[in-house]
Formats: structure tokens, C-alpha cells, sequence
């Protein structure tokens, strides 16, 4: 698993790379500064942190045998990425309603594509997380084999992991981009 | 089983391993040819071609050691008979590795001390101690070669005149894909990446005539997207520059020349411009290479209008076709009658209207086609009376001469909307825009002052023609009244 | 140097080399997490459940809790204003440390080999090298006139 | 293993025969993969050559019209990317399949069914791929498919989405396979087989599975950019839209050369195992050769701009790239020396495998010659895309590749099989495909240095090009008279079987202390391992204390204590046996053997997978059919056993 988190590494560092390479390359509007929502995104964030605690303490009572504590927690990642992704739909569909599709610019274009393979993967993690918490709830997830859930879990951190870094990046660090000095020069 | 081994004669490695050793000295290397990268005319390209010869000739050595000791191995210790005695079970040897670890190192910085001098030799900026440097702009499209002297405020296409000795700048850039400008014999390539502004300099030390090509994957004319570059004297580069101002005589009416000029205003000036000699057509031909390229990248299924390189004194070239073909008038005429019978792909025959026929051949006469042919032969710097802008000369002016050469590049004389209105039916509709004014007077108020009325739908993008002086204006509307 | 040598080529008792084949062999990993080795795990454990092998859910929780306080320090950060140059780097180790501590106390297998942590790490180097490289690249590698 | 109390219903029965279609496609039997990956390599291998035959024959004279502009795009950019990603790597991965769990004394992969959901989304991607000339609409943009040539704006047609998909769809089949050999050989060893007893092949296939898991993501990701670009309008190599065509070209080749030692590594492993074997002494200098080729692996990440020397990086980027570049010569130098070493006061057997082998060493040190002198931008601004170049790589994927892989098929085919190629016929084989192949290539170094550039479909008379030209498209056709003949031998050696031995070259690794072919379990006993060559070893014992013996140097000394110590020192797994040649079956029991029961759903997610991907070429309403096969694929594989209960 490590292994292929290191696959997905160099996966997110490429696109992760793109953004950073066409940052303040956008040539309309809008541009981060006018449509960036910290406080919000902040909050999501918070939620997606609070899953990977949530993770660990799934996979802590697993591993103990407390079977209905494990499910709860397991149930409460589900809950936490559930709400993420609800975070990312509400944000998307603002962006596109303030006029921001991957086709207006190019921050457009790399804010749509990052995110939304990183809500996909938050997707997919959900999905993972929800089967292996009906196999709690069932019994069949056992401490013997908790193996499987510590795996589901890596990938649910490194999930993580990357929206931390996505979330510096995209939203902290860019957050007051404007236009680039003579974006209306470039092209007149 | 080991009959077979016997049977394989230890020297077969050694033979085929000289096969390309052999074809090596037949084929040596050819400074002759057209494009060899040995016949330098230059100092980079002298400087590259050394570089090469020394690392070549450290690989040689090399090679013939690795060859020569795999090839003596593989015959002093191969099978005899069937012995199988076991060899000496050597795990290796530490000093051994540490010297054919070092001794590479050591000709990889042999060879990356002049590798490094040259790259900020070629590669750092135009050297200013190497006499005055010529500048020029070299845009690569698909697949043809414009080149832009703004020193000169010359715009030509796929044969580049630069004078003997002197450094030459260049800017390189892409309107469509990404090109590669390459003049072997004179300096090795640098891309032409699209609105990456990319610079390399060169100096062509002899003087001849020199084959470039483009070296990059650009679809699918690309092997025929080539060019020329001639090196002149200082007295011959000033007399090429200085004729690119003369403009060409007039053909004499009546003539064919005259005939194929009518074909060319009407078939092929929408998107050719052939008359860029006179003050300002150069800031104007770029902005109407700059509207082709929109006209054709904001509707691309149905442009009616292309980027096309520069005719201006085509009859003073002598190849057709971005470097194809010798230039004379029966190639010129196959070229206008059938593009892809000598280059397959050009935008002119997909977009061109002259071309929307069934079989894609010019929708002309044989008799127009090879007027038009005589027609751009016959241009070249004229003896200097009678030409230049009709606006300039006196005598009755041409309304239709002064239209090609001055609307002919956003206004078609149909319905075909090119950047403005097609202008077929003007002279019925003019009088009906604006309350108030008459025929002659609105299209004199577009001439003169285009931003006042602008038609739904089309840019306001239009400039002031008044500078062409009331007489040519006045010429200007009897013409254009005429379209229907 | 030559001791370093033999660790690497060789098989000595715990080498680098010296992968255990199957799980029984590492069945308690000496710390938790790939990063930090037993240096970083050792003082969180004396900080949190007093050297006890296992970490418990108070250990968690703090980590947790840690976690959240860097996200409202960063969320902070960004509200005040005039930090200036300080700013994104700031930020960029913020952020590093919430990786680390998410990697190193959250992420851990126990029952995987450690050749796959390196392969993790190694794919983190050989991806923050190229991709800065590729950030320079496309910043400054430009020809000049 | 985990969740088989859970009482899904089963979808479909589990294939239990051991013959017939139905018992392939529900294989989970490494061999047996490893087969249909040989197989359809080698299909896609004659496709390929058919491409490269149709490109010579249409550059064999100059002003040529037998084939226009648009095939010819085709046709080389088709013979690139089959070539590559359809051929050498799959042949490679047919190499891993079949060798690694036999050279490391293990009885399957790690994880036998994600093996063959990889061949089937391997299979999926070659048909799409070339499911794309039966439309008319073959890729165009050339295998590097450089932007924006290969956008939406300047290739409107479906070609290139033909391309993306199938490579995005061949890339998650060597992710897949590339996890499975990392974690394979790590975790799978047999017992004593520490990290440098392992065969220098397993060696490679380990340094060569890391660069497919962390490369092939970055491809994946300029796939995503390219196809969002094409179909969606989005901007990231729009030059008009703020993005930029240098960066396709940076994240393709980012990918792109850990790709060509992804292409070359494999080779050389079979090499380091082919030359010992043959020279009837150990491979020498073992440690230097592994480092060499992991410095090779980890130094391949650095070197990505000297592809783009001519892209106007500035003298800067491209004096370190140039540097980076050279440096990579000096492990690859190593390996060629160390090879040499070999060879030097061996007892050489001349024959067909070793023959490849050897003018592998020859061939690639042509192609490394020739690399170091593009290494170096000032002449690669002359060398940069012209027929050099061709001439260069092909010293190296054919010359080095191909040639390796061919040493490695006339090496191994007895133990695959039970029966040897016929030696006459491989002596053929292997004398025409060195002549066509040195008559093909070398002239194109001058064609290069003549001014050629690539990919152009036509040439002028009076370039000088014509006699160079010529001489290289008969060089193809002997080359690929020389396939014929391999083929030829495949047939005319089953006709004529002549059965092998278990140890038919007096072997050093694993692989031929079983029998051949090996049995479905592959090793009655799993073996325990001393030494390296721990086969050759055994068999000569007399010859450990000259391997590991007291020498004049110290590369070993200490080592060799360690390494000479009975395997019982060694921690192994609980319940290892104590005593040589009895050890247990890796999992504590020691009675039964466990293999991997056969499923389907490898096969019922791959078809879902490549109907999705025809989704991306098609219409999005194709997914709602791929959905259901992937949903079902991946249902039945999370809910069932990998073993039935016994």
C-alpha cells in the first residue's frame, strides 16, 4: 500500500506541480482573490482532519475487539468525507454560478481538475470506508484482520495528507492572486 | 549439442560486429550535401560541427576498445572441444571498478568543459563585439516560414536574405504548433514554441544559398516545411532590403500581367498581401496576419480566411512553396491549379473559396491560373516611376487596384465575410444605415471616420483611411458602388 | 565510510538490508510511523502515555487536537495581515509539520515491510525534487535575447 | 481471506478446470500469464513491425507517394507507441511473470489476481489502441504527442483520445503489475534469500517496477491534462488560454525517461543472468552491477531535459541537464565493463542465447556512444530530431532491448516449455536480425548528421539522402526476415521437440532447480538459500571458497561470513525447517500445498474497465455499461476468497 501511496504521490505532485507552474498565469477573471472562500474551506478542512482522527480511533477499537466503538468511529469517517465532498459540491457550483468553469481561465482550469481528482479519491475513500463499516457492524472485520481497515486507512490519511498540502497551496498561498502584472498587454 | 557450438564460427561476431564499422567509411559523411551539418558556413555551426568531431572521436576510441575487448573475449575464451572446465570463479575486483568508474568521469569532463564553453557561447545572448547585429522576427507557421525585419520593416516568407558576416538575432515564435527554425550548415535548431518567445543568434560567414527545415512534428505537411536562406554581400543584403521598398510597375493594361492582377485581387488577395512596400504596410500586414489567424482559430470548420505568407516581389524568389520547388511559371501554375499536387495539407486549399470545388483543383480557367502565374513572376522592385501606392501616383487612380491593396485583407468583394462585411451590394444598402446620409457619404464616413457607425456583429476595429487622400477615396466609393 | 559500505552491500545481522520476509518477523515495529524513527516517536510517547509500547486513543486525540490547533493557526495566519515575505513559508511549514504529524502518528503498518516505507519516502524525494525542478524550469529556463 | 463469512451471493461459480478458454481467462497462475503476456506482445511486436516495414518502404526513395502524409503520422506514431508500450515493456512483463517467482523460490506472485486483472487491462489497452486503424482514425500526433499538435484545435479527429485512453488504460495495467513485483519480491523470498543473494534479473525487475509505479502516474496525469484540453476546453497546454506547450513536453518527458530504463533494465537483467551461465562463472563484480543499475534508476529522474535541448531553456537548465545527462554514462559504462569481466577467462558456449547477449554489450555500447554525443546541447541542436536520434535509440531498444529479450527467450524458452529451440535456425535468426538491424540503423547516423529530420514522409532528390535510405529499408526487411525465421524455429522445434532437462545450460539460479516446464506449485519444496546463485552453489560446492574466498580486494571478507552461514542463523519465518531442502511452503504448515484458486473477476473488471475507457471515446451512455461489469468485478473480488475453504 505504501507503495502505491507512492504511485499517487508522484499522481498529485504532477497536478499539484501544474497549478503551482500556471499560478498568476490567468489572463481574465475571476481570479483567486475574488472568489477564494477561506473560512469555508477552512472548515472542510477541519472536517477532513477530524476524519483521519476518526480513522485511527475506528482502527484503535477495531484492533481491540470493541466492535460497536469501531463501527461508530468508522461510521463517523463516512459522515466526516460526506460532508467534505458536500463542502466541494456547494463550492463548485458557487464558482460556477460566480462564472469560474475549468474553460474561463486557466486558474479555472487547474483549480477544477486538482480538486476534483482529490474529491474523487475522497469519494472513493467514503465508498471504501462505508463497506468496511457494514463488515464491522456484521462482525466480519475483526481484530485478526484489521489489516484490511489499516490499509483502507493509509489511503484515507494520505487522502488527507494531500488536501493538506492542497489546501496551503491552492487556498492559503493563493488566495490574494489577482491578475498577473500586464495580463492585458500579453494579448492586445 | 556441441557440434552446433563448433559449428558457430567464433569470427561471425566479429564480422557482423564490422558491418557498421564498414558502411561507416563507405558512407563518410558528406559535407556536400544540401543540408550536411560538416559543410559549415558559420561559426556556430563550425563550432558545433568540431565539438562533435572531438567527442566522436573519444566514442571512437572507446568503441574500438568495448568492441575490441568483447570481441577478443568472446574468441580467446570460447568453448574448445567440450571441455567444461570450470574457470577461475571470480567475484570481481574493486580496483578494477573503481577505475572504470573513474576514467569515464574523467572523459565525461573532457567532453562537458567544451559542451558547457558552447552553450553559453551560442546560447547566452547575441555577442555584441561581432559587428552590428541585424534583427529578425522568425514566426513559423503551419507549414511555412515568415520572417519579419523590424529594422527594415520588411515582411517576406520562406527565403531569408541576411547579409554576409554580420550577427543575426533572431526572435522565434509559433502562431499555430510548435515548429523548429533550422538552418543546418549555418547553426543547429531552436523551437518555435507558440507565444514563447525564443531567441537564437547566427552568423552566415559565406555567401550562398542555404537549405533550412523545420524539425519538429507539426502534422501533416511537415516534411515539406522548408526554407531558404540566402547570404549576401553587404551591397546585395542593402540592394534586396532597398528593393522590397520599390514597388512593382504596373502591368501594362491589356497585358497578361494585368489579367492575373485582376485574378489575384479577387482570388487570392483576401488572405496574400503582394504589395507591402510602401511606408506602414508593415505594422499593417502584421495586424492582418493577426486578424487571419483569428479568422481562422474562432471558426476553424468554416474560415474563409488564413494566415498566408507575404508575396511581395514574388517574381524575385526562386522556390515555391516554402522551399519545395524551383520557382517558374509552369510549377507556379500546378501550385495554383492543384496545391497538394505538391504539398499535401495547405490551409489554402482546404479554406480558400477558390478551391471548394469537387476534386479541390482552383476553380479556374487554365487561361486565369496561368495569368495569375504571370502576374506574380512579374513582381519584382519596379524601375521606381509609375509604381508605389496608387495613391501616390497621378493620373486617373484605380478603385479596384487601390481596394486590393488596401481592403482586400478584412473585405471581400462577395458576401463571404472575412474580419468586415462582405461588400457585394454596398452601393444598394449604403444609403439606407444611417438617416440622413446618402450612398456616397456613408461610405465615405466609413472610410474616414469608422467608429462612427459600426454594423451589428462585427468588430470596431476598422482605421482611419483618410491619410489615402480624397481622390483615392473618391475612386474608392465609384468602386465599390460597382460590387453587386 | 567502509562500515557504511557493508551495512549496504552486505548481510550483517540488522543491515539495511536485512528484510524480515514475512510479518511475524517485525510483529512490533520499534516505533510508530516511517518518519522521525524512534528519535520523534519516543518523545511523544513519553509525552503522551509515558513510554507505554502501544498508543493509546488519549495519544490520538492529542495528535488530533494538535492538528486542528496548526489549521486554526494557519486559517489565522492568513487573516493577519502584513507578514509579508514571511508569509508563504510560513505557511509551506505549517503545513509540512501537519504532513509529518499526520504521516508519522496516523499512518502506520505494522505489518509491512519497511522496504515499502522507503519506497513511500523515496517517492516523496525523487517528487519534491522533480517538481521543484520543473518549478524553476518553467519560471526561469528561458532564453534570452 | 478476510470477509469470506459474508454471505453475498456468489455471482458466478469459480472456473475449476484446469484446460480449455474458460480455465485461461480465470487464471491466476503466473506462468500462465506470463504466456498470454508473451503471446500478445509478440502479436503486437509483428503489428509493429508491420508499421515499421510500411514507414521503410515508403522512405526507401525519395519523392515517394506510396503512402500520404496522414498514414505515414500514423504509422510512425503507432510504431513508437505499440513498440513501446505494447511490446518491449509487456515482453518484460512477460519475463517478470514467468522468472520472479521462480528465481526467488516462491510459488505465486503476491497477489495473483490483481496479476491478471493486469493482462486483461493490458489486452484491453492494446485493443483500443489499435482498434483505432479499423476506425481510420489511428493516432497522429507522434508517441510523444506533443502539444498542441496533438490538441483538439490541430487534431480534431478522434486519434489522439484514441491514444490517451488506451495509454491511460495501459498504465494502470503496469501500475498494477509494477505494485505486485515490488511487493512480491519483497515479501515473498524463500527462505536465506536476503536482498543481495537475490539473481541480478529479480535485481532489475525490483528497480524497474519502482520507476512503473512512480513514473507511469505522471503519464496518467498528462494524459488527464491533454484529454480535459481536447474534450472539455480546458487550458493546460493552450497557449491562448494562459497555459503553456513547454509544460506537456516537460510532464510527457518526466514520464518519458524513467520510461526508456523501464524499456532497458529488464534487458540488462537477463543479460547479467544469461552471461554467467554461459561463461560458466559468476557475474562479476555482482554488488557494482545492482548499484549501477539502482544509481541508473534513481539518476533517470534528472536527466528528463535533454530531451528538450532545443526547446530554449536557457544556457543554464541546459548545462545542468547536460551534466546530469553525462552522468548517467558512468553506471551504465559499469554494467558494460562489468559484463566484459564476465566474459573475460570464461568458458563461453557460443550459442544462440549467448550470442544475443553478447552483441547486446556490443550493440548497446553503439547506442551509448552515440547518446553521449547528444548529451551534449551544442551538437544536439544539430542532432535534435533528425535520423541521429532514430539511429540512437534504436542502438538502444533494439541493439539493447530486443536483443536482450531475444537472448532471454532462446535462454529460458526450455524451461518454459520442456523443449529447446532448434540451435541452427536461432544461429539464422540471430546472424540476419544483426545484419538487417546494423543495415537499418547505422546509415541513419549519417542520414542524422546529412540533415535528415525525423518523422518527415518524403524527401527531396537532391538532398543525397537516397542510398542511405535504401540501404536501410532492406536492413528492416532482413531484420525482419530474421523474426521470421524465430518464428519459423518456434514451429519447427514443436514439431520436432528435443525435451530438456530440468538444468538443460548447468543453470545458477532457481528457476532450474525445478523441473521443465515447473509444476503448477512451481517448487515441491521451497528451497533454502545460502548463497547467491545459491542452484550454482549447491551443485559446486568446491567452487563457494574461490567466490567468496579470502581474497586480495574486500569487496567480501566480512560479508562472506555472514554470507556463508547455515541458513538457520538467517531469521526466516516461524516454523522454518532447519535442515537444506526441506523447508516449508512459506506459511507455517509445511504440509499442503496453497495455491491461489482461479477467478474470474480479474477478467470481469477488466472488461469493465476498457468499456469505460471506450466511454471517454464514444459516448458517456457506454459507462452505464462498463459500470455494471466493474461494479460486478469489483464486488466479486472484495467478497471472494481467495481460497475456497478446503
Amino acid at each position: 500500500m505504501w507503495a502505491f501511496l507512492g504511485s499517487d504521490v508522484m499522481f498529485f505532485g504532477a497536478f499539484i506541480a501544474t497549478y503551482l507552474v500556471y499560478r498568476g498565469r490567468s489572463l481574465n477573471g475571476p481570479y483567486p482573490s475574488e472568489i477564494l472562500n477561506i473560512p469555508v474551506t477552512s472548515v472542510s478542512t477541519f472536517v477532513l482532519l477530524m476524519s483521519s482522527l476518526a480513522m485511527v480511533l475506528g482502527l484503535h477499537y477495531v484492533k481491540e475487539g470493541q466492535k460497536n466503538k469501531g463501527t461508530l468511529w468508522i461510521l463517523a469517517v463516512v459522515l466526516l468525507g460526506m460532508v467534505f465532498i458536500g463542502f466541494q459540491m456547494v463550492e463548485f457550483s458557487e464558482f460556477v454560478n460566480e462564472g469560474l468553469t475549468p474553460r474561463t481561465n486557466i486558474f479555472g482550469t487547474t483549480f477544477f481538475i486538482l480538486t476534483g481528482i482529490h474529491g474523487a479519491h475522497v469519494t472513493i475513500g467514503v465508498l471504501w470506508m462505508a463497506f468496511l463499516a457494514y463488515g464491522s457492524h456484521k462482525g466480519t472485520l475483526r481484530p485478526d484482520n484489521a489489516l484490511d481497515l489499516e490499509i483502507a486507512g493509509l489511503y484515507w490519511h494520505f487522502v488527507d495528507i494531500v488536501w493538506i498540502v492542497i489546501f496551503t497551496v491552492i487556498y492559503l498561498i493563493s488566495a490574494t492572486d489577482g491578475p498577473p502584472p500586464g495580463a492585458e498587454l500579453l494579448h492586445g | 549439442m556441441h557440434r552446433v557450438f563448433k559449428l558457430s564460427f567464433p569470427l561471425r561476431p566479429a564480422i557482423v560486429l564490422l558491418v557498421p564499422v564498414a558502411i561507416a567509411l563507405l558512407a563518410a559523411c558528406t559535407p556536400d550535401n544540401n543540408q550536411s551539418t560538416f559543410g559549415t558556413a558559420g561559426p556556430i555551426a563550425r563550432d558545433q560541427a568540431a565539438l562533435f568531431k572531438f567527442i566522436f572521436w573519444i566514442a571512437a576510441v572507446v568503441f574500438v576498445l568495448v568492441e575490441g575487448a568483447v570481441i577478443y573475449a568472446s574468441i580467446r575464451f570460447r568453448q574448445r572441444s567440450s571441455s567444461d572446465k570450470l574457470p577461475h570463479q571470480t567475484h570481481g575486483n574493486n580496483k578494477l571498478e573503481i577505475t572504470w568508474t573513474i576514467i569515464p568521469a574523467l572523459i565525461l569532463i573532457a567532453v562537458a568543459v567544451p559542451t558547457l564553453t558552447q552553450i553559453w557561447e551560442q546560447q547566452s545572448g547575441v555577442p555584441d563585439d561581432r559587428g552590428e547585429v541585424l534583427n529578425v522576427e522568425a514566426i513559423g507557421h503551419q507549414w511555412w516560414f515568415e520572417f519579419r525585419y523590424p529594422d527594415h520593416e520588411i515582411i517576406t516568407s520562406n527565403e531569408l536574405h541576411i547579409p554576409v558576416g554580420r550577427p543575426v538575432s533572431f526572435k522565434l515564435d509559433s502562431q499555430d504548433v510548435i515548429h523548429s527554425f533550422w538552418v543546418p550548415k549555418i547553426a543547429g535548431k531552436v523551437d518555435m514554441v507558440p507565444l514563447n518567445d525564443n531567441y537564437m543568434w547566427m552568423i552566415g560567414d559565406e555567401i550562398g544559398e542555404y537549405y533550412g527545415q523545420c524539425a519538429e512534428f507539426c502534422g501533416i505537411a511537415h516534411a515539406h516545411m522548408r526554407f531558404r536562406v540566402f547570404v549576401h554581400s553587404e551591397e546585395d543584403f542593402q540592394a534586396w532590403a532597398d528593393g522590397m521598398h520599390v514597388a512593382a510597375d504596373a502591368p501594362a493594361p491589356g497585358s497578361p500581367e494585368a489579367s492575373g492582377q485582376q485574378g489575384f485581387n479577387t482570388y487570392c488577395s483576401t488572405c496574400h498581401t503582394n504589395n507591402s512596400t510602401t511606408p506602414g504596410s508593415y505594422a499593417r500586414e502584421i495586424s492582418f496576419q493577426d486578424a487571419r489567424w483569428n479568422g481562422w482559430i474562432s471558426d476553424i470548420e468554416n474560415a474563409a480566411i488564413v494566415s498566408a505568407p507575404n508575396l511581395t516581389h514574388f517574381g524575385t524568389r526562386t522556390t515555391l512553396a516554402a522551399g519545395l520547388k524551383e520557382l517558374n511559371h509552369s510549377t507556379l501554375v500546378d501550385w495554383i491549379t492543384d496545391p497538394s499536387s505538391i504539398k499535401i495539407g495547405t490551409r489554402m486549399q482546404e479554406h480558400a473559396a477558390v478551391y471548394n470545388t469537387e476534386d479541390g483543383t482552383a476553380d479556374l480557367s487554365p487561361g486565369q491560373v496561368s495569368d495569375i502565374a504571370t502576374y506574380l513572376l512579374s513582381l519584382k522592385p519596379g524601375s521606381g516611376s509609375g509604381g508605389g501606392a496608387p495613391a501616390t501616383g497621378g493620373g486617373v487612380v484605380d478603385g479596384a487596384e487601390v481596394f486590393a491593396t488596401n481592403c482586400s485583407n478584412c473585405h471581400s468583394t462577395t458576401d463571404i465575410k472575412i474580419v468586415g462585411p462582405g461588400l457585394a451590394g454596398i452601393g444598394d444598402r449604403a444609403g439606407s444605415r444611417v438617416p440622413g446620409l446618402g450612398v456616397d457619404e456613408y461610405i465615405k464616413q466609413s472610410l474616414t471616420d469608422p467608429a462612427a457607425y459600426v454594423v451589428d456583429d462585427y468588430p470596431a476595429v476598422m482605421t482611419d483611411w483618410g491619410h489615402l487622400g480624397t481622390e483615392t477615396i473618391e475612386a474608392l466609393v465609384t468602386y465599390l458602388k460597382t460590387l453587386k | 565510510m567502509a562500515n557504511l559500505w557493508h551495512r549496504l552491500t552486505h548481510y550483517e545481522g540488522n543491515g539495511w538490508w536485512n528484510l524480515p520476509r514475512s510479518a511475524s518477523a517485525e510483529a512490533n515495529p520499534p516505533h510508530e510511523g516511517p518518519i522521525g524513527g524512534a528519535w520523534l516517536s519516543n518523545i511523544f510517547r513519553t509525552l503522551t502515555h509515558g513510554g507505554v509500547s502501544h498508543a493509546g486513543p488519549g495519544f490520538y486525540w492529542l495528535v488530533g487536537l494538535m492538528l486542528a490547533i496548526i489549521t486554526l493557526l494557519e486559517v489565522w495566519l492568513f487573516a493577519v495581515e502584513g507578514l509579508g515575505a514571511w508569509y508563504v513559508p510560513l505557511l509551506l511549514g505549517l503545513s509540512a509539520l501537519k504532513f509529518v504529524g499526520v504521516v508519522a502518528f496516523f499512518m502506520h503498518l505494522r505489518f509491512d515491510n519497511r522496504f515499502f516505507t522507503y519506497v513511500f519516502v523515496a517517492s516523496m524525494l525523487i517528487g519534491i525534487g522533480i517538481f521543484s525542478a520543473l518549478l524553476l524550469l518553467m519560471e526561469y529556463a528561458h532564453q534570452v535575447p | 481471506m478476510t470477509t469470506n463469512s459474508l454471505t453475498f451471493p456468489r455471482f458466478i461459480p469459480r472456473p475449476k478446470s484446469d484446460t480449455g478458454i474458460w480455465s485461461w481467462i480465470g487464471t491466476v497462475d503466473h506462468k500462465r500469464i506470463g504466456t498470454l503476456y508473451g503471446l500478445t506482445a509478440f502479436m503486437w511486436f509483428i503489428v509493429g513491425g508491420i508499421e515499421a516495414l510500411m514507414i521503410r518502404v515508403q522512405l526507401a526513395q525519395a519523392e515517394s507517394t506510396l503512402i500520404g502524409p496522414e498514414t505515414f503520422n500514423q504509422l510512425f506514431t503507432m510504431h513508437g507507441t505499440t513498440m513501446v508500450f505494447l511490446v518491449i515493456m509487456p515482453l518484460s512483463a512477460a519475463f517478470f511473470n514467468w522468472l520472479i517467482p521462480l528465481q526467488i523460490g516462491a510459488r505465486d506472485v503476491a497477489f495473483p489476481r490483481l496479476n491478471a486483472l493486469s493482462y486483461w487491462v493490458f489486452l484491453a489497452g492494446g485493443l483500443i489502441l489499435n482498434f483505432s486503424w479499423i476506425t481510420g482514425n489511428a493516432p497522429n500526433g507522434g508517441w510523444f504527442g506533443y502539444a498542441p499538435n496533438s490538441g483538439a484545435t490541430f487534431n480534431p479527429g478522434l486519434g489522439m483520445t484514441y491514444w490517451i485512453v488506451g495509454l491511460n488504460i495501459l498504465g494502470v495495467a503496469s501500475i498494477a503489475a509494477g505494485l505486485n513485483f515490488i511487493v512480491t519480491i519483497i515479501n515473498m523470498r524463500a527462505p536465506g534469500m536476503t536482498m543481495f543473494k537475490m539473481p541480478v534479473f529479480t535485481w532489475m525487475t525490483l528497480v524497474t517496477s519502482v520507476l512503473l509505479v512512480l513514473a507511469m502516474p505522471v503519464l496518467a496525469v498528462a494524459g488527464i491534462q491533454l484529454q480535459t484540453d481536447r474534450v472539455y476546453g480546458t487550458h493546460f497546454f493552450n497557449s491562448l488560454g494562459g497555459g503553456d506547450p513547454v509544460m506537456w513536453q516537460h510532464i510527457f518527458w518526466l514520464f518519458g525517461h524513467p520510461e526508456v530504463y523501464i524499456l532497458i533494465l529488464p534487458a540488462m537483467g537477463i543479460v547479467s543472468e544469461v552471461l554467467p551461465t554461459f561463461a560458466r562463472k559468476p557475474l562479476f563484480g555482482y554488488p557494482f552491477v545492482i548499484f549501477a543499475g539502482i544509481v541508473i534508476g534513481f539518476m533517470g529522474w534528472f536527466v528528463w531535459s535533454h530531451h528538450m535541448f532545443t526547446v530554449g531553456l536557457g544556457p543554464a537548465a541546459n548545462s545542468a541537464f547536460a551534466i546530469s545527462t553525462m552522468l548517467i554514462a558512468v553506471p551504465t559504462g559499469v554494467k558494460i565493463f562489468n559484463w566484459i569481466g564476465t566474459l573475460w577467462g570464461g568458458n563461453l558456449k557460443l550459442n544462440t542465447a549467448m550470442l544475443f547477449s553478447i552483441s547486446f554489450i556490443a550493440m548497446f555500447t553503439i547506442g551509448g556512444l552515440s547518446g553521449v554525443m547528444h548529451a551534449s546541447p551544442p551538437t544536439d541542436a544539430q542532432q535534435q530530431d533528425t535520423y541521429f536520434i532514430v539511429a540512437h535509440f534504436h542502438y538502444v531498444l533494439v541493439g539493447g532491448a530486443l536483443l536482450g529479450i531475444f537472448s532471454g527467450i532462446y535462454f529460458w524458452w526450455p524451461k518454459f516449455t520442456g523443449w529447446f529451440l532448434n540451435e541452427k535456425l536461432g544461429l539464422a535468426n540471430w546472424a540476419l536480425m544483426m545484419i538487417g538491424f546494423n543495415l537499418q540503423f547505422a546509415p541513419q547516423h549519417w542520414l542524422g548528421l546529412d540533415g535528415m529530420p525525423r518523422r518527415i514522409y518524403t524527401y527531396a532528390e537532391n538532398m543525397g539522402w537516397e542510398n542511405s535510405n535504401l540501404a536501410a529499408s532492406i536492413g528492416g526487411f532482413v531484420l525482419g526476415l530474421g523474426i521470421l525465421v524465430f518464428m519459423f524455429n518456434v514451429l519447427y522445434s514443436k514439431m520436432n521437440k528435443k525435451i530438456a532437462p530440468a538444468d538443460p545450460w548447468d543453470g545458477r539460479t532457481l528457476e532450474w532447480s525445478t523441473s521443465s516446464p515447473p509444476p503448477p506449485h512451481d517448487f515441491d519444496v521451497i528451497p533454502q538459500v545460502q548463497y547467491r546463485d545459491d542452484f550454482w552453489f549447491k551443485k559446486y560446492p568446491e567452487t563457494v571458497a574461490e567466490y567468496y574466498g579470502h581474497g586480495d580486494d574486500h569487496a567480501v571478507p566480512s560479508g562472506a561470513q555472514f554470507d556463508d552461514e547455515p541458513v538457520n542463523a538467517i531469521p526466516t519465518v516461524s516454523g522454518g525447517a532447519e535442515d537444506h531442502g526441506h523447508g516449508d511452503d512459506g506459511h507455517g504448515g509445511g504440509h499442503a500445498i496453497h495455491l491461489p484458486d482461479k477467478s474470474y473477476y480479474p477478467f470481469i473488471l477488466g472488461v469493465g474497465i476498457s468499456i469505460l475507457g471506450i466511454g471517454f471515446l464514444t459516448h458517456f451512455s457506454v459507462f452505464l455499461v462498463g459500470a455494471p461489469f466493474f461494479i460486478w468485478g469489483l464486488l466479486g473480488w472484495s467478497l471472494e476468497p481467495v481460497n475456497d475453504p478446503a
